[in-house]
């Protein structure tokens, strides 16, 4: 054996140092945190979150670079087998940018919750870093094994956020919950990747592309295949049937991390899928497109009806996520449409990024109203304009950004993904179209629910003192409503994000 | 002949559209300043319409000028001397009895708006028709509101009914000389508007407003048939008043010329004419919508005078007269022995006759009465008789007017302000001289006593209706002669004869109905000094006056009750010395002396028992009946006169309206025709009139008179009698179907309908829709979301597991597990869809 | 035509102006009421001079050309772009919604509905503004989206946090209808986008290319926008969100509402969905003409039903509008230029009923038709204007409101070629008789309310006879008649309603040549 | 030896597993069920190495059994923190949220 291995040349992959600049920032910040975390005083456990902070920002710096540098596709690994398994190009860059910057909002959310609620500040901290690097590795992953490390990689870590109210037996049960029924998703993912794998030979995603129909039929093995592994993001990104997970997790999470769950870590299901969707399955879209219809219609619009009798508002929000997750899946639908496919990509990476900005600033406003309401009630919102008015205005413009009216960023999003599926042209494009677009009018009715409460309710207990929030949250608070104003007014501004030809040209063959 | 004339009409014809302006400018004057003006605005009202009355003059002097001129001038000389001349004259106008000379109208038009290439313009439109109705409507209008200054003296709200008075006037004289429709409906809208506030003018008291509305609503029923013969008539002209006369097909003009010229399809006509007509239904008080016209009674006596002699109510005889040829051809009016027209008119002048019988109230006899003429006026118009009816128009205005004021006169100062004459009046001829004087005049031209105004109009209408084969009207017509001299007997009798009742025996009218309310009384009188108070617009010691109009109002009178009330608000002459009847002042007199004389002698216009010379309305009036070269029609275009010189006509037959004109030549106005003037049908008539009094005057005598006898009660003892003069007084019970039965369906179950409609059947479904949204929500939650679990996992996998192996049945899943169970099923579910479906 | 791009900052400034006024008072604190009562005012009568430079520097001979025309990038990568212009058909509505916001904010001096805090109020109604202003001057389906729907926020919280009784229910219905409506109406923007080649969203530029689109396609594409412009008309029937929101409305809103809310429907109808799709448009017409005509005899019906004043002139919204919409389906020059006429003419009548409707409310501190009597004997002036607007409203010749009406009706006689002559003709009829039920409802009301004897219930005088007695002595304080900031609020309308009423021709010539330019498709 | 026997074996590993999840109440036994399912994919992959001939199989059975050995130890971990909460680690307990 060992002879076989010495009489192969082994040539050392290429690195480029650059292009993997997140990822090891990222590695080291979150070492240099749990070792802080180990040193520093019990007083002066803030620090980590600033450092977290900090590494995530400076992550984020590699990132800039890469992205003012060029758009030439970059290989971080490129050697003989390597080439083109894990990829830095334009779209990765984008995505990559948005994780961290999603994972910057939390943290901020995070501080002075996690603080109060005298958690171990330190471990959280990795625990979350380490998520977000999965994520972006995510982001960059072309092949089957390296999507299936990141995402472990990012969903291990969050099991354990999940659980993180080790004492809160909700806790326990959202924990345990997301644990088990992530892990059996993920299995049946496996053996749905096993199966292409035996397939199609391969498990670089841009070989399995042509491969898929190279035998000529298309076998049920495929089929099978093809379904499982979509089974397996659907349950990350909570579309139904596959949802249930969701409200129980994002109620018995804290809430910055059902915040993380409810953007960063379903961004990420999102973002494999559409690079499978796009890479892989080019060929498949007879497989995938009726799944991914019947998901997003089925997502879209029992997401909305049951979020419209929720009392709680976070899991309202756990809906109302599953809801807007079909209407990111709905350009997916029609991916493998002539000439659909760069508006439907389009369409999902800008949704992504509104949709990140928007929840994340509603949960900023979560956090800070439940810091005095000390509820999740919807109805402990009642009177908030009155007493908090800066808050009440803000999360009427997160809510309305999310029932997409313009001119917040919402309704770009929205906009986005009705513009894919019509680009389309086809009949189940405008089926879908139809079904969203009375979707949209129900999620309207459960977002207005709350900003009734807000403006014409009085306030419950009558304790009408005003809310004061910690200078983190008001940080975040200003990234994400800036964010969500500027990309309704400007929405160039991240519609040139998904000028993303690459994707779909050079890999998609 | 060739009769030129100059371009320049003259300054008063060219300057016509001032007319309806001077009004309308007094209205604004007043409302914005009348209060503060030491007549509180009246003296604006009354100058605004003798301007009106100063500019009408002169238009019609000039037009009888250019007129004259038109015809050679050769009838500048006397009746004696045109007919000595018998030279120099190459058209046998007044030979052949036709007038052949086209005298063009003044025809002015500016743009008001424009709409897609199409001009709505504002005008004048200045013909014979259009020069009477104006000198009649500013004549009759100085005169009302010089009689008001009096009658209606210290009312509340005095400014602004000559506000309102002087709109009104200024409404039908913007209509009288419309050049178009639409201004035509401008006119007609405003007079309605007026009407509204005129009739519910003292709205304090609910049957006033009541009979606003009504009068107002009923009149707008008819509106729909403006409405939409407008825009019949409009489509249907425009092409040929676009293409011949370069305006469009709103003119006036050019519609009368479309509807003779043969190119106009018959349906179009038959239906803008009905429609039009429906409009003057309304308008006019016709069968079936003439409910409204008695009701508006309830408006102040000159108010009622206005309305019912010149104004409001002809307007929809005039609208038939303005655009007569549309009605001469839609309706077939020659050659046919029954229309729509002059079946409406005939019914309408018999029932409106029978139904003034049985009326106390003497405006309402009045009231009927002029609901009778109006039928009187359309049956002469649907049977052909233009001359007759525009004549009848005339007359009716000067004696009906006469009669309103004399009523308001007695009710003034005879009956203390009482309109009923069973209980009130009687006897008022010695208290009364110059009222019942002038009464007795104008009901003598009003039932057609000979040689008086009455005489000469109605008696050619029915000439007319006979010549020209309508004979069944032509009958009917005898008979509402008749009818109408018996009940004017009837009223006339009550109000000036017998013996003395009521408030015109010297009882003071509050005396009574203050005893009914003694105890009522102190409560009303600190009321009516509150009201006083607030309300007081004329600073007399009318306490006394006050003290009874609230509390009349206060116990919810009838509306007469009320009318006195308001009425005495303002009487500081006759509180204080005598409460018995007595001569009305100057004021109050003269315009019933001015009208009076005029019943007299307006019928010698047009009187044609004496020779041609007498006929001097058909001439100044009626356009030319001969086709007319199309260009000599042009119109010069907007906001031009047009001041074309008069042309002979083509020689030869009468041919308009029986034959369509040839090419290059227009009709404007058929070729109605004029019966000889017969002694005997004449004499006929003033027999039955003669008789109708004789008749009518004894019954009342016995029935009405203070001995007693058999007749006395009969209606209470002949059932037949008894139910027809129930069906009388219940107005046929038309009222009743209105208000009772359309109008309340329409205001309560029908809208309530509608409503229930919208807010279950419509609303519901939005609100079911929501509630369902929420309701599916819940649905979803526990049968699928859940009970899928349930149902697919738990039993499903517990029905594998039994099957597997009995010991794990017991074994009952978690949520966890459910959840899990649904996450492969769905999977396995949809793998294997896509299994079948791609191999 | 080309459009003209002379001083064509001026719809901009005219336009987001309000939104500075927005920021300014964001930055003061809410106690300080009279300063964002200042400001708010100076903001709007800001806006409201760059209207009236608007107006002066508008071309009048060129008015079927798009005027101070903008494009420029905007949303390049869907090709849509910041596109303004205003011509004949939008410069009347551009203006009124300028007018009506400093009016409103006049009338809103001392009349701030509770729960008070004019702060937010008056924020609120300048983004209104801009949303409105900015819909009537967009020329880019995207841009007109995007105003559009500005509005309906401000709308929602003004209804649901000012609003009477019931403005929970109601507010939510107003936003979820017209979210509805917007939604399928921008699936049908789309729609349009991609037939058309997706090149632009530019309005001249569909309309260019709208007409080669396949018949039955355009079909659809017209169906999403006209439930979508339809609720916001409202058309019968999917007006019932209508009397529930103007009824619950403060008078801020219900003015707004009538007088250029409802009008960004018909608006809609005249701008896009006809002139871009004109074959669907023709399919169309009979069926915009027969709910047109429903919802006037429907109206008129349900105002008869009403016991409630204001509810009663929410519901003559329905029918008013029905006019229009009637109007607007002949697709002729006559019948689209009365619809424009009468969507201003509505605003100012209807507006100025509500206006009405409003101060009525607050002396009487109910709007029940039954026991209001005699306000003509206690606020003669108040009376008067109402009397007034009732008569507008019903179309009395010589007043606004006729020239909406009776071109509508007349224009119905013979519409486009392309349609059936037969059923027009009946539908003029039908929405002739709409006009007696008009005047029926409309009188009946004021009959009811006007005239008489007050209701002793509020004479203030506790005469034994009198039931309500009890409370009389608080309301007495309220009755008194117009007053100066009512007075300044409402002359504006009252003089407008009569001189439109008397020289409509200000209006017609300005909209006419626009007007032609549009029909032209029909007479081909 | 045909692959398919391979094949037969990881499905039906693959199916105990499935059942083992839906069916068992107990957390380390349903742990157990998907380490199962692993190990059938594990199977599958390797088989499919040997047939294409290729390592990437292997290497994707490497790294499964790399992260398998993280997720159990998580799973027990929390496993561990339920029992401590509640003395049980019955699944079926856990449904205190609803909704």
């Amino acid at each position: 054996m060992i002879a076989s291995l010495l009489a192969v040349d082994f040539t050392a992959p290429t690195v480029d140092y650059h292009a993997l600049a997140p990822e090891i920032v990222l590695a080291a910040g979150l070492c240099i945190v749990l070792l802080v975390d180990l040193f520093v005083d019990e007083r002066q456990r803030w620090i980590t979150s600033t450092l977290a902070g900090f590494t995530l920002l400076g992550a984020l710096i590699p990132v800039v670079t890469l992205a003012v540098i060029g758009d030439d596709t970059r290989y971080p690994l490129s050697g003989e087998s390597l080439t083109g398994r894990y990829v830095v190009d334009e779209y990765a860059l984008i995505l990559k940018a948005l994780f961290l910057l999603a994972g910057y909002v939390v943290v901020l959310m995070s501080a002075d919750e996690i603080e109060r609620g005298r958690y171990y500040q330190g471990e959280y901290y990795v625990l979350l870093l380490t998520s977000i690097l999965g994520m972006v590795m995510m982001a960059s992953s072309r092949d089957l094994i390296s999507i299936f490390v990141a995402l472990e990689f990012l969903s291990i870590p969050a099991y354990m956020l999940a659980a993180w109210n080790k004492r809160n037996s909700k806790g326990n049960e959202a924990g345990m919950k997301y644990y088990l029924l992530g892990v059996f998703a993920s299995a049946i993912m496996l053996y749905g990747m096993s199966l292409l794998y035996g397939v199609t030979g391969t498990t670089l995603l841009s070989e399995i592309g042509p491969a898929i129909t190279a035998s000529g039929e298309f076998s049920g093995v495929h089929a099978l295949a093809v379904a499982f592994i979509v089974v397996g993001f659907a349950f990350k990104v909570s579309a139904v049937p596959f949802h249930q997970w969701a409200p129980d997790v994002y109620e018995g999470a804290p809430t910055p991390i059902t915040a993380f769950l409810s953007v960063a870590s379903k961004a990420a299901g999102f973002v494999a899928l559409t690079t499978l969707v796009f890479v892989a399955f080019p060929r498949a879209d007879d497989v995938y497109q009726p799944f991914i219809f019947v998901l997003a219609a089925a997502s879209m619009t029992i997401g909305n009806l049951l979020a419209l009798r929720q009392t709680n508002i976070v899991r309202m929000f756990a809906y109302s996520s599953i809801s807007q997750g079909g209407f990111i899946l709905m350009p997916l639908t029609v991916a493998g449409v002539d000439g659909a496919g760069e508006s439907a990509l389009k369409a999902v990476v800008v949704y992504l990024v509104v949709y990140a900005a928007t929840n994340l600033g509603a949960f900023a406003v979560i956090i800070a109203v439940a810091r005095k309401t000390r509820s999740g009630e919807i109805s402990s919102y009642g009177g908030l304009f009155s007493y908090a008015p800066a808050l009440g205005v803000l999360m009427t413009i997160f809510l309305a950004s999310l029932a997409g009216i313009p001119p917040l960023g919402g309704w770009f999003a929205k906009f986005g993904a009705f513009k894919a599926v019509l680009d389309a042209g086809t009949g189940w494009g405008y089926a879908i179209a139809i079904i969203a677009a009375i979707n949209t009018v129900i999620a309207a009715a459960y977002y207005i629910t709350v900003m009734r409460e807000i403006w014409m309710k009085p306030v419950p207990d009558g304790d009408a003192t005003p809310i004061r929030t910690p200078s983190s949250i008001q940080a975040a608070l200003v990234i994400t409503c800036g964010a969500t104003i500027v990309l309704g007014v400007l929405p160039d501004l991240v519609g040139r994000f998904g000028d993303l030809a690459d994707l779909t040209g050079a890999l998609g063959r | 002949m060739l009769a030129h004339v100059n371009d320049s009409a003259g300054w008063f014809l060219e300057h016509a559209w001032l007319i309806p302006v001077v009004p309308v400018i007094g209205f604004v004057v007043i409302i914005l300043f009348g209060k503060r003006m030491p007549m509180k605005g009246s003296e604006v009202g009354i100058a605004s319409m003798v301007g009106a009355l100063v500019l009408s003059i002169g238009t019609a002097y000039q037009w009888i000028q250019r007129v004259d001129a038109a015809h050679g001038g050769h009838d500048e000389g006397s009746a004696i001397a045109r007919g000595i001349a018998g030279f120099g004259r190459s058209l046998s106008a007044a030979a052949s009895g036709e007038e052949s000379t086209y005298v063009a109208p003044v025809i002015k038009s500016w743009t008001w708006w424009q709409s897609g290439g199409l001009e709505f313009g504002l005008g004048q439109h200045i013909d014979g028709l259009a020069v009477m109705m104006l000198i009649l409507v500013a004549f009759i209008s100085v005169l009302v509101q010089i009689f008001s200054l009096e009658y209606v003296r210290g009312d509340r709200r005095y400014t602004h009914f000559f506000a309102a008075l002087t709109l009104f006037s200024g409404g039908m004289l913007t209509m009288v000389l419309a050049e178009n429709m639409v201004q035509l409906i401008l006119g007609w809208e405003l007079m309605g508007l007026c009407s509204f506030m005129l009739i519910g003018h003292w709205w304090e008291d609910k049957a006033n407003s009541r009979a606003a509305l009504k009068a107002f609503f009923t009149v707008r029923v008819g509106d729909v048939g403006l409405l939409v013969g407008t825009a019949i008539v409009f489509f249907g002209a425009n092409a040929f008043a676009v293409d011949n006369f370069g305006s469009n097909g709103f003119s006036i003009q050019a519609i009368n010329a479309w509807a003779m010229s043969g190119e106009a399809s018959h349906d179009v006509l038959l239906w803008g004419s009905v429609a039009l007509f429906i409009a003057c239904i309304g308008k006019s008080g016709q069968f079936p919508l003439h409910t409204w016209l008695p009701d508006a009674m309830a408006g102040p006596t000159p108010v009622s005078s206005l309305l019912h002699s010149s104004t409001m109510v002809v307007a929809g005889v005039f609208l038939v007269a303005r655009v007569y040829p549309v009605f001469w051809e839609g309706l077939s009016i020659p050659g046919s022995s029954v229309n729509f027209i002059v079946l409406i008119g005939g019914i309408t002048t018999l029932i409106a006759a029978f139904l003034a019988f049985v009326q106390n109230d003497i405006k309402k006899v009045l009231a009927y009465s002029t609901v009778s003429q109006l039928g009187l006026m359309m049956m002469g118009l649907g049977a052909g008789a233009w001359i007759a009816a525009v004549f009848h128009i005339f007359t009716h205005a000067f004696f009906k007017c006469c009669l309103f004021l004399c009523a308001g006169s007695v009710a003034h100062s005879g009956s203390h302000h009482s309109f009923d004459m069973k209980k009130d009046m009687g006897g008022l001829r010695k208290a009364m001289p110059v009222t019942f004087a002038c009464w007795m005049i104008a009901t003598a031209a009003l039932t057609g006593f000979p040689f008086l105004a009455g005489f000469w109009s109605k008696d050619e209408i029915i000439a007319t209706v006979g010549k020209n084969g309508y004979d069944v009207f032509f009958y009917l017509g005898f008979v509402s002669a008749f009818l109408t001299a018996a009940y004017m007997t009837r009223a006339t009798y009550l109000t000036f004869f017998g013996t003395p009742r009521g408030a015109a025996a010297g009882e003071h009218h509050g005396d009574e109905h203050g005893e009914e309310h003694e105890q009522a009384d102190d409560e009303a009188h600190v009321d009516a000094l509150v009201h006083a108070g607030a309300h007081a617009t004329a600073g007399h010691d009318a306490h006394d006056a006050h003290g009874h109009a609230l509390a009349h109002d206060a116990h919810g009178h009838d509306a007469h009750d009320a009318h006195d009330a308001h009425d005495a608000h303002g009487h500081d002459d006759h509180h204080g010395a005598h409460h018995g009847p007595h001569e009305s002042g100057k004021l109050l007199l003269v315009p019933i002396c001015i009208l009076a004389f005029l019943s007299i002698v307006a019928g010698f216009l047009q009187a044609p028992a004496f020779g041609e010379s007498f006929e001097k309305l058909k001439l100044w009036v009626e356009p030319t009946t001969a086709p007319i070269a199309t260009d000599d029609l042009l119109v010069g275009g907007f906001g031009q006169s047009v001041a074309v010189a008069p042309r002979a006509a083509a020689e030869g037959e009468k041919v308009c309206g029986y034959v369509a004109p040839s090419p290059g030549q227009a009709c404007i106005f058929p070729a109605v025709t004029h019966p000889p003037f017969s002694w005997a049908k004449a004499g006929v008539a003033t027999i039955i009139v003669f008789a109708a009094y004789a008749i009518s005057f004894a019954l009342c005598s016995l029935v009405y008179g203070t001995r007693r006898n058999k007749l006395q009660g009969l209606t209470g003892r002949n059932k037949l009698l008894g139910a027809g003069h129930r069906f009388l007084v219940n107005k046929y019970y038309l009222d009743d179907l209105y208000e009772k039965v359309v109008v309340r369906a329409v205001a309560y179950p029908i809208s309530q309908a509608a409503y229930w409609i919208n807010q279950r059947v419509l609303d519901g479904t939005v609100d079911a829709v929501g509630k369902g949204g929420r309701r599916t929500g819940e649905w979803i939650y526990r049968y699928v979301d859940q009970g899928a679990i349930d149902g697919l996992a738990v039993n499903g996998s517990g029905k594998a597991a039994s099957g597997t192996g009995g010991a794990l049945r017991p074994l009952q899943s978690g949520k966890v597990n459910q959840y899990g169970a649904l996450l492969f099923g769905a999977a396995a579910l949809g793998a294997l869809v896509l299994v079948i479906v791609n191999i | 035509m080309d459009p003209i791009s002379d001083q064509n900052w001026l719809l901009s400034l005219g336009t987001f102006l309000p939104l500075a006024g927005v920021l300014v008072m964001l930055l003061i604190p809410k106690k300080e009421e009279l300063l964002h009562k200042q400001i708010a005012l100076v903001t709007a009568l800001g806006t409201l001079g760059v209207g009236i430079a608007t107006l002066a520097a508008f071309d009048y001979d060129q008015s079927a050309r798009l005027q101070f025309f903008v494009d420029t990038e905007w949303i390049s990568v869907i090709n849509s772009g910041y596109t303004v212009g205003l011509d004949g058909i939008s410069l009347p509505m551009y203006f009124l919604s300028m007018v009506i916001t400093v009016l409103v904010m006049i009338y809103s001096w001392n009349h701030i509905p509770s729960p008070g805090n004019p702060k937010a109020f008056l924020i609120l109604m300048l983004v209104l503004q801009t949303g409105m202003a900015g819909t009537f001057i967009a020329q880019d389906l995207i841009l007109f989206f995007v105003f559009f729907e500005v509005v309906l926020l401000p709308m929602y919280f003004m209804i649901g946090v000012w609003g009477g009784e019931q403005r929970q229910y109601a507010s939510l219905k107003f936003f979820l209808y017209t979210m509805f409506g917007s939604a399928l109406m921008l699936v049908a923007f789309l729609a349009l986008y991609y037939k058309t080649g997706a090149e632009s969203f530019s309005i001249p530029y569909l309309i260019t290319e709208g007409i080669n689109i396949d018949k039955d396609v355009a079909m659809w594409i017209f169906a999403g926008m006209f439930i979508g412009f339809a609720v916001k008309v409202p058309m019968f029937p999917f007006h019932t969100w209508l009397p529930d929101a103007h009824t619950q409305a403060p008078t801020q809103g219900s003015v707004i509402l009538a007088a250029i809310l409802l009008k960004l429907g018909t608006y809609g109808f005249i701008r896009i969905a006809i002139p871009v799709l004109p074959q669907a448009a023709v399919e169309w017409a009979p069926v915009i003409g027969v709910l047109a005509v429903i919802g006037i005899i429907y109206g008129a019906l349900g105002c008869l039903a009403q016991t409630d004043m204001k509810r009663l002139i929410a519901f003559s919204s329905v029918a008013h509008m029905g006019f229009v919409m009637l109007g607007i389906s002949t697709l002729t020059e006559m019948g689209i230029n009365a619809a424009l006429f009468g969507m201003v003419a509505h605003g100012l009548i209807t507006g100025m009923l509500f206006f009405c409707a409003g101060s009525i409310k607050e002396r009487y501190h109910t709007l029940e038709i039954k026991r209001l009597s005699g306000l003509l004997v206690q606020m003669p002036k108040l009376g008067w204007i109402l009397g007034f607007c009732a008569m507008a409203s019903l179309g009395l010749p010589g007043l606004a409101g006729f020239w909406g009406e009776f071109p509508a009706i007349l224009s119905a006689y013979q519409p486009a070629p392309q349609l059936d002559v037969t059923l027009f003709r009946t539908l003029m009829v039908i929405a002739a008789l709409g006009t007696v039920l008009a005047a029926a409802y409309l009188l009946w009301l004021y009959q009811r309310t006007a005239f008489g004897e007050p209701n002793p219930e509020f004479t203030g005088h506790g005469h034994a006879h009198s039931v309500g007695a009890a409370g009389n002595d608080e309301h007495h304080d309220d009755l008194h008649d117009v007053n100066v900031y009512e007075w300044v609020a409402w002359t504006p309308l009252l003089i407008a309603i009569v001189v439109f009423g008397v020289y409509p021709q200000l209006m017609f010539d300005v909209m006419d040549p626009a007007v032609t330019e549009l029909v032209k498709v029909f007479h081909q | 030896m045909l692959i398919n026997n391979f094949l037969l074996l990881g499905a039906v590993l693959f199916c105990i597993g499935v059942y083992g999840v839906i069916a068992r109440k107990n957390a380390v036994m349903v742990l157990m069920s998907i380490e199962l399912i692993l190990n059938s994919v594990n199977i599958n992959l390797l088989a499919f190495s040997m047939l294409h001939g290729n390592a990437d199989g292997n290497t994707f059975a490497l790294y499964i059994i790399a992260v398998a050995a993280a997720e159990v130890g998580v799973g027990l971990a929390m496993v561990l923190l339920i029992y401590r909460n509640r003395k049980s680690i019955a699944l079926d307990e856990l449904s205190e949220m609803k909704g």
